[in-house]
């Protein structure tokens, strides 16, 4: 077997990969920290995507457009998050199964109103000319897109690491999600952790939405493909667990790609489901565990 | 300081409690047997349940409806039943939640500690694998690291071994005398009247006696609540 | 009931390197009202976990012949053990009625579960009553009260007809003369089946236990009657304290109220109690 | 009660349709519009929806058909299969529509066949497929094979392409193609140096645009439908690839979605019968009437002309029949040569094939996303959905095909 | 829960058999008729999912599995009946060489084919059941697990386009075992045979839900663990919940079928999985009629409004949703108990236990 067998599906699936992390990151918040299951993650994504092409409509030079996406996207996807929270997640804390039902719903909404608002073959997002080109790794042409994916993953999980660690923050979710009354009975302000939370973490979508707008198409349909996977790769990883979530997406990324590379595009989507489902029967709590004594 | 004044409050379509009034005293004991309503008056007074009817007044302002964590921010603290703690926070991480943004805040974590040693020496150890007593120390090493203005305590020594009820009976009276207001539901009649300054006794969610504390007080009101 | 012992010898439980219970034994028998006490944290709690399955440990724990540990959770209670929980946990959702009914249908055949219940069990009635909750019998168990919940579980235990009742303190919260309710209760019980209860009041352990054994870190202290655990300066020590020692004397009373009615203003016998205690 | 069994064929299935309750006495007529207005296909499917809406506007301001106005009835396929039977069955049997028109993938017009031969009702498909089939209830708008996938690989052939490496989505019409691309292949010394597929939703082409690189090919062919072309196109430049060294050629990219690449697509190509940039008589008019009508999407493309044919062409057939019934109208198509003006150019129907005769062209993308043409075929392709003309389609497998078909 | 006296629910079933038996036919043109038919379907599936997630509390969010076994064993055999002893179609098109898939041919016989509808979704669910729940798999990590397989299948069918028919699916079936599908009478036949089935179901989970096992699967759905302390093991329980739904998402699978005439993979994959829940949801997952009322109307909503407003009924939909779960977590059929509660105003009221131990779920 020549070396690219080898070289280009890992660097292909570690970008793969990052782009899930990516997707994944803000249900770690989410989902993992907050235990509120957001269907309409995939939505929040989509939305940072638009978001990047509409700067792409006011700053037309692309070298710059993206760069200056990244932020709007955080904080127009974050807005809806907060906005979605504030209407409808609020009430349902208490019921968190619930919530992936009605945000199902959310979900099914925003992507038809994308379909009526926006032209419906889908709009185009450009690639900044820097990312134009290759690296070559042992011989193979690595598309320096693919290093800018996981370069930007790489920032996101640092700086959320690092707001979850050296700000109280982490801790205030935490305590919050465990026991409401009791967070709000030792001062938190639970309310502003979990419109901030929420916030962050469907940023964190809109983030990962420009992201997949340079890999893929910018349409009211393209959510819904990475849904899925980055609810298993956030439960594969341990919930509520970064390190887990970061080892979980790279090691599906790669998977994926080697798959694909061995078998068909289909099929590798099939077979990297079933890894995770057999790993997740192997290890029900994921990579990283917490556990605790408490009973019923 | 804190004055619950005609409160009729339950859960949802329940009715817990009817037209009670708690005086302000430095030390107020809350007794009753069970499902009186005790716990439901604290929780009202920390905030956690709206009286339907009724005021919660403190320091002469109705905080009524004010949410739980601004009366925290104004010098409450609270100790709910049943030895509650964030169970997937480590024992420090428990402490630091409250000590954040404090001045001296690992001072304080520190003075707790002292008092109650199991504390530190599992501070790594998540709450949540913590013995039903140490936790119960957790809860209320929390509260006190606020120093708080008014503690409202529910059954504080419920669970925990002997020496260390001393202890917290100890710490309560020193608190007392330091000028900081309790509101108490205790088990153990004979400290709570002890430490009262005044108190209530709930039955079925009315208020069937109140008074004056002191040991003077045991015999009338075990003989309110036997019956 | 057979005259089958609850025997622990030697066990052991340990949390990633962290000892909980470092080689304890003892043993409980019908007819006696057996307590395990210790400082928080001295591992009373995981030794209940440990007998019933819900912790790992190795040593033994056997029932009569049977060998307990090893074996999962729902097969040791079906030899006949049962346990409560340091917090009341019932389910909610059902009522009172249904609670028990549960509780009584491991002896049931499997396909009897799929007929309906028809009327109510006479092992659930006489438990209601050893209760007192035959007024609840239709309220959904989420809304009774601390107490009543704790009632419940054990009741739940009597319909299963457990051979071994593990109650982790089972009066905390309750008023003291519900405590007395209880513990005459529990004296009932023991009677035929074999009682042990985690409890950290030291008035209730004085007025019921038969013997008692003292957990220290994983470790038994000191076991003997009521009156020999609190004698033992150790026992003073690390758990009682000075307040404990002080009432040693005033427990030679108790044995004499426990045949008194309920209804003999068990308040005042409380007040004598712990009035000494400060 | 019980109905016919498997034995009682004599009855004929056939019969058992309920007579057409289509009501001709008033001066209006049901047609029946079916396309995904929403779900994945509603990306390409909505276009088709509303230049059907502007074509039924247009015969209505012309005095309709037989003089009777169109009234028509839009359904939701929603991008489902089942639901595009479902919905046929119910605008034959309860709208009692004259004819239906719509669908876009193949798997949508398979769902529908049966269910319009049941009823006996007409379906006018206006999207390029991959042959082998024919009904008598269907008409086919779009390109056939010989029309669109031949005319490709022949421009190929010309241009020296030795290898070539095949990229489609994963269903029916993709798979079907290039089973056929690779049959003529062989016949034209072209070299199959890989096939690649990816699920309809999914956009991730980055494995495998690796194996194109790796595979090195003069050209690719590009059979992958709706968005996940975009993907497609990004992860060809991510990789450095360009139309200089490794054009492609695509049959499902045009006007519409050239410039929805998020990337300049210049200089490579695409097979169709209609082009924006075709200068015929009648084309400057349906591209204007399309820029003025609301909802456009200011430029056209092949499947849009295609629908607006399949309408005009259905006026045709049913003035030649000087009726609406179904079965004079398939009659009428066999005895009289039906033809339209189209943009593409006068198109004319094959009565026994119930396809039309198509120009084929290859196009260029250019910088306006526009295309240059860059070959087109002498004169109109007659439809051949069944390769009858084509001696490297194996005889065996064409039998078995229309033996299936029934 | 509100205990209704049980004759009431069984007159409840009574008068709806004898609306889908009886009135229906009579009063419906065929193509509703044959709408009503998927309907029941979809509500057979519903039923099943209302005692997994109503009573059990698995989110079972992967029912297109189940009923991908039934329609696709159903499915090939009525398409190998169709093509004789031809190879069917549209394996033709794709590979004209190859024989017919070995897994295709004992699907010839009716037998072996009634029998894998049965015993296929048995096996699987169980298999899978037994590892999920052994392992104490539950709450958000079950739903999301369920789900992902839904989409697993899915994919892989679209995949396998020459075994399996792919994206496209399967369709144009000629005959019914034997009978000729495109007459109006044996339509009718196969709509009582859905419509029976149906009610065989609700007769089954009424059964299981007065009986002492609905009541332990209710205990199970609040508390787990606690319930391995009476001496049961939990993993059994929901077991024979998961088993039994899943038994009747193949049934509504295989109906469906002959009633559409076509099953494709867009139809057991996730969008289809979840509808079907949502119908659950709209009408009370925890309710006897609540999933099976639900799920009909859903269908119906989707056929009706689908057609009235075809872009505006996503909307519709994706409100019904949010606007059901919010106010009325217990769905429409809690509303009459609901009014009934306001104008009685009970003492006490039943706490919302569910909540607790869901968080812990999500959250274990
Ligand atoms: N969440 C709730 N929903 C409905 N009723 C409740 C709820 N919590 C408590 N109650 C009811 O309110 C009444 C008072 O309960 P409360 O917990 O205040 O009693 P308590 O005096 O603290 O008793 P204990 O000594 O057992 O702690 C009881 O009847 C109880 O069943
Ligand atoms: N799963 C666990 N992991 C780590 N440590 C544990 C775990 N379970 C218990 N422990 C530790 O074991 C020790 C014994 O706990 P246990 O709950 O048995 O105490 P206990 O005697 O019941 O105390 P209490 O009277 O306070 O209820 C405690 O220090 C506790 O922190
Ligand atoms: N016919 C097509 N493009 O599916
Ligand atoms: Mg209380
Ligand atoms: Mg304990």
């Amino acid at each position: 077997m020549h070396v690219d067998a080898l070289i280009a599906p890992l660097l292909n699936g570690s970008a793969q990969g990052a782009l899930l992390l990516l997707a994944a990151l803000g249900l770690s918040l989410t989902f993992g920290q907050m235990g509120v299951i957001n269907m309409a993650h995939g939505e929040f994504l989509m939305i940072g995507a638009f978001a990047a092409y509409l700067v792409q409509q006011v700053i037309s030079a692309s070298n710059l457009s993206i760069p200056v996406a990244l932020p709007v996207a955080f904080v127009v996807a974050g807005l809806f998050g907060l906005l979605l929270e504030v209407t409808i997640i609020q009430w349902m804390y208490r019921r968190p199964l619930d919530t992936l039902l009605v945000t199902v719903g959310v979900g099914l909404i925003l992507q038809q109103a994308a379909l009526h608002i926006f032209p419906s073959q889908g709009v185009p997002v450009e690639k900044p000319g820097w990312l134009d080109g290759q690296l070559n790794i042992l011989g193979y042409q690595w598309p320096l897109r693919q290093l800018f994916t996981i370069v930007l993953a790489a920032v996101c999980v640092a700086a959320l690491a690092a707001w979850l660690k050296y700000s109280s923050f982490g801790r205030r979710i935490r305590a919050t999600v465990h026991n409401r009354d009791l967070a709000e009975t030792s001062g938190i302000p639970t309310r502003t952790v979990d419109r901030l939370t929420f916030f962050v973490g469907s940023g964190l979508a809109g983030v990962a939405g420009v992201a997949a707008s340079l890999i893929g198409g910018t349409n009211s349909q393209m959510g819904a493909q990475y849904i899925i996977p980055a609810f298993l790769v956030v439960a594969a990883g341990g919930i509520g667990q970064l390190k887990g979530t970061i080892l979980a997406g790279w090691a599906v990324g790669v998977a994926l790609s080697f798959f694909a590379y061995w078998t068909t595009g289909s099929l590798a989507q099939v077979l990297a489901f079933i890894l995770v489902i057999v790993f997740l029967q192997l290890r029900p709590q994921g990579l990283f565990t917490v556990r605790t004594r408490s009973l019923v | 300081m804190l004055e619950l004044t005609d409160i009729e409050a339950g859960y949802g379509r329940t009715r817990v409690l009817h037209g009670v009034t708690v005086p302000s005293g430095k030390v107020v004991a809350v007794l009753g047997h069970n499902g009186a309503g005790k716990s439901t008056l604290l929780r009202l007074a920390i905030g956690l349940i709206k009286p339907s009817k009724g005021r919660v007044v403190l320091d002469g302002e109705d905080i009524t409806s004010l949410a739980p964590n601004r009366r925290v921010a104004r010098g409450m603290a609270y100790v709910p039943q049943g030895q509650q703690s964030f169970g997937q926070l480590t024992t420090l991480e428990n402490l630091q939640l409250v000590a954040d943004g404090r001045r001296g805040g690992k001072a304080l974590i520190d003075a707790q500690m002292a008092r109650f040693p199991a504390l530190k020496q599992f501070a790594a150890r998540k709450a949540g694998l913590l013995s039903g007593g140490q936790r119960q120390q957790l809860a209320i090493a929390r509260a006190l690291i606020t120093e708080p203005k008014l503690l409202i305590l529910d059954e504080p020594t419920e669970g925990i071994q002997p020496t260390i009820v001393a202890e917290i009976e100890q710490t309560i009276m020193q608190l007392a005398e330091e000028g900081i207001n309790v509101l108490l539901v205790e088990q153990h009649i004979g400290f709570a009247l002890e430490a009262a300054e005044r108190y209530v006794v709930l039955s079925s969610g009315h208020v069937t006696q109140t008074g004056e504390g002191g040991k003077a007080a045991t015999s009338t009101v075990r003989a309110a609540m036997a019956i | 009931m057979t005259g089958d012992s609850l025997v622990v010898t030697d066990l052991h439980v340990e949390f990633s390197g962290f000892v909980a219970v470092g080689g304890v034994s003892f043993d409980a028998h019908a007819g006696e009202v057996r307590f395990l006490i210790g400082p928080n944290g001295a591992g009373k709690t995981t030794c209940i976990d440990a007998i019933t399955g819900l912790t790992k440990a190795t040593g033994s724990a056997r029932l009569g012949e049977t060998e307990l540990l090893g074996r999962q959770v729902h097969k040791i209670v079906r030899l006949g053990v049962g346990r409560t929980f340091q917090t009341a946990s019932v389910f909610d959702e059902l009522t009172v009625l249904q609670n028990l009914d549960i509780a009584a249908g491991r002896h049931r055949p499997a396909f009897s579960l799929l007929r309906a219940r028809r009327g109510i069990d006479p092992s659930i009635e006489r438990a209601l009553e050893e209760t007192g909750l035959t007024g609840e019998l239709a309220t959904p168990a989420g809304i009774l009260s601390h107490g009543q919940k704790q009632w419940l579980e054990i009741a739940m235990l009597l319909v299963q007809d457990a051979k071994v009742l593990l109650l982790d303190e089972p009066v905390a919260g309750m008023s003291q003369d519900e405590r007395t309710a209880t513990g005459e209760l529990l004296q009932r019980i023991a009677a035929k089946r074999i009682v042990l209860v985690v409890e950290h009041d030291m008035d209730f352990m004085r007025r019921f236990a038969t013997r008692v054994t003292v957990l220290h870190q994983g470790k038994v202290l000191s076991q003997g009657t009521v009156a020999e655990v609190q004698a033992d300066p150790k026992v003073q020590e690390v758990y009682l304290g000075t307040a404990g020692a002080a009432t040693t004397a005033a427990m030679s009373v108790v044995p004499t109220v426990l045949d008194g009615p309920l209804a003999s203003s068990p308040g005042v016998v409380a007040a004598t109690l712990h009035g000494e205690e400060d | 009660g019980c109905g016919a069994r498997a034995g009682d064929e004599a009855a004929g299935s056939g019969t058992s349709a309920a007579p057409s309750c289509v009501d001709t006495s008033g001066n209006t007529i049901k047609l029946g519009f079916l396309n995904s207005l929403t779900g994945g296909m509603a990306i390409s499917e909505k276009t088709v929806s509303n230049v059907l809406h502007m074509a039924a506007d247009e015969i209505n301001a012309g005095g309709g058909i037989l003089g009777k106005k169109i009234a028509y009835i839009q359904e939701d396929g929603a991008t489902d299969w089942p639901t595009f039977a479902e919905k046929t069955e119910k605008l034959l049997t309860q709208d009692c529509v004259a004819a239906i028109f719509g669908g876009w993938t193949s798997s949508s017009r398979k769902a529908v066949k049966p269910v319009v031969e049941k009823h006996n009702g007409l379906f006018f498909y206006p999207v390029q497929y991959e042959g082998l089939e024919s009904s008598p209830n269907i008409y086919y708008t779009g390109a056939t094979t010989n029309q669109q996938i031949i005319p490709a690989m022949d421009f190929l052939a010309s241009k020296g392409v030795k290898k070539l490496f095949l990229a489609g989505s994963d269903y029916v019409f993709p798979r079907t193609a290039n089973a056929i691309i690779k049959l003529y292949a062989a016949k034209l010394g072209i070299q199959i140096v890989g096939e690649e597929y990816v699920p309809l939703d999914k956009d991730d082409w980055t494995s495998q645009v690796a194996k194109i690189v790796a595979a090195k090919p003069d050209f690719i062919f590009n059979t992958i439908n709706g968005s996940s072309n975009v993907g497609f196109i990004k992860a060809y430049y991510d990789a450095g690839l360009n139309a200089k060294t490794t054009p492609i050629i695509s049959v499902s990219i045009a006007e519409e979605e050239a410039p929805a690449m998020g990337h300049e697509v210049t200089g490579h190509y695409a097979s169709w019968n209609y082009f924006q940039s075709l200068k015929t008589p009648t084309n400057p008019k349906f591209i204007e009437s399309w820029k003025a009508y609301p909802g456009s999407s200011g430029v056209t493309s092949d499947p849009m002309e295609a629908a607006y044919i399949s309408l005009y062409l259905y006026k045709a057939l049913v003035e030649a029949a000087g009726s609406f019934d179904v079965d004079a109208v398939n009659e009428a198509a066999k005895k009289n040569t039906i033809t339209f003006d189209a943009p593409e150019g006068k198109v004319t129907l094959d009565g026994k094939n119930h396809h039309i005769s198509k120009p084929g062209h290859i196009g260029q993308i250019n910088s306006k996303n526009q295309f240059d043409i860059a070959w087109a075929s002498d004169g109109f392709i007659k439809p051949d959905p069944y390769l009858e003309g084509y001696d490297w389609f194996p005889a065996d497998i064409r039998k078995q095909l229309v033996d299936a078909a029934g | 829960m509100t205990k209704l006296k049980p004759w009431l629910s069984l007159s409840g079933i009574g008068v709806f058999a004898v609306l889908l038996l009886a009135v229906a036919p009579l009063m419906l043109t065929d193509h509703w008729l044959n709408n009503l038919g998927k309907y029941c379907c979809w509500a057979i599936a519903a039923v099943g999912i209302g005692l997994a997630w109503g009573r059990g509390g698995m989110l079972v969010m992967g029912q297109g599995v189940f009923f991908a076994l039934g329609a696709y064993a159903m499915a090939m055999h009525l398409t190998l009946e169709t093509a004789g002893d031809r190879i069917p179609g549209f394996m033709v098109l794709y590979d004209p060489l190859a024989p017919l898939p070995v897994f295709w041919e004992p699907f010839r016989s009716a037998g072996f084919t009634l029998l894998a509808i049965v015993v296929l979704p048995v096996v699987l669910a169980g298999v899978l059941g037994y590892a999920l729940f052994k392992r104490r798999v539950k709450g958000a990590y079950f739903a999301i697990l369920s789900q992902a397989l839904a989409v697993a299948l899915a994919t892989l069918i679209s995949s396998t386009i020459r075994e399996t028919g792919g994206d496209t699916g399967l369709s144009d079936f000629k005959y019914f075992f034997g009978f000729v599908l495109n007459d109006p009478a044996n339509k009718q036949l196969v709509f009582l045979i859905a419509a029976t089935l149906l009610i065989v179901c609700l007769l089954a989970v009424w059964q299981l839900y007065r009986s002492r096992f609905g009541e332990l699967l209710v205990a199970t759905r609040d508390a787990e663990e606690r319930v391995r302390f009476l001496g049961y093991d939990p993993a059994n329980v929901k077991l024979v919940a998961f088993v039994v739904a899943a038994l009747m998402a193949s049934i509504a699978g295989a109906m469906f079928v002959p009633i559409v005439g076509i099953i494709t993979p867009a139809e057991i994959g996730a969008a289809a999985s979840i509808l079907m829940i949502a119908g659950v949801a709209l009408g009370g997952r925890a309710s006897l009629f609540g999933p099976a009322l639900g799920a009909m109307a859903v269908g119906w909503g989707q056929s009706s409004l689908g057609s009235t407003w075809p872009d505006g009924w996503t909307y519709i939909l994706g409100l019904l949703f949010i606007v059901v779960i919010l106010f009325l977590p217990n769905g429409l059929s809690s509303l009459p108990a609901r009014f009934a509660a306001m104008r009685r105003s009970p003492e006490r009221q039943t706490v919302p236990a569910v909540a607790a131990a869901e968080l812990e779920e999500v959250r274990a």
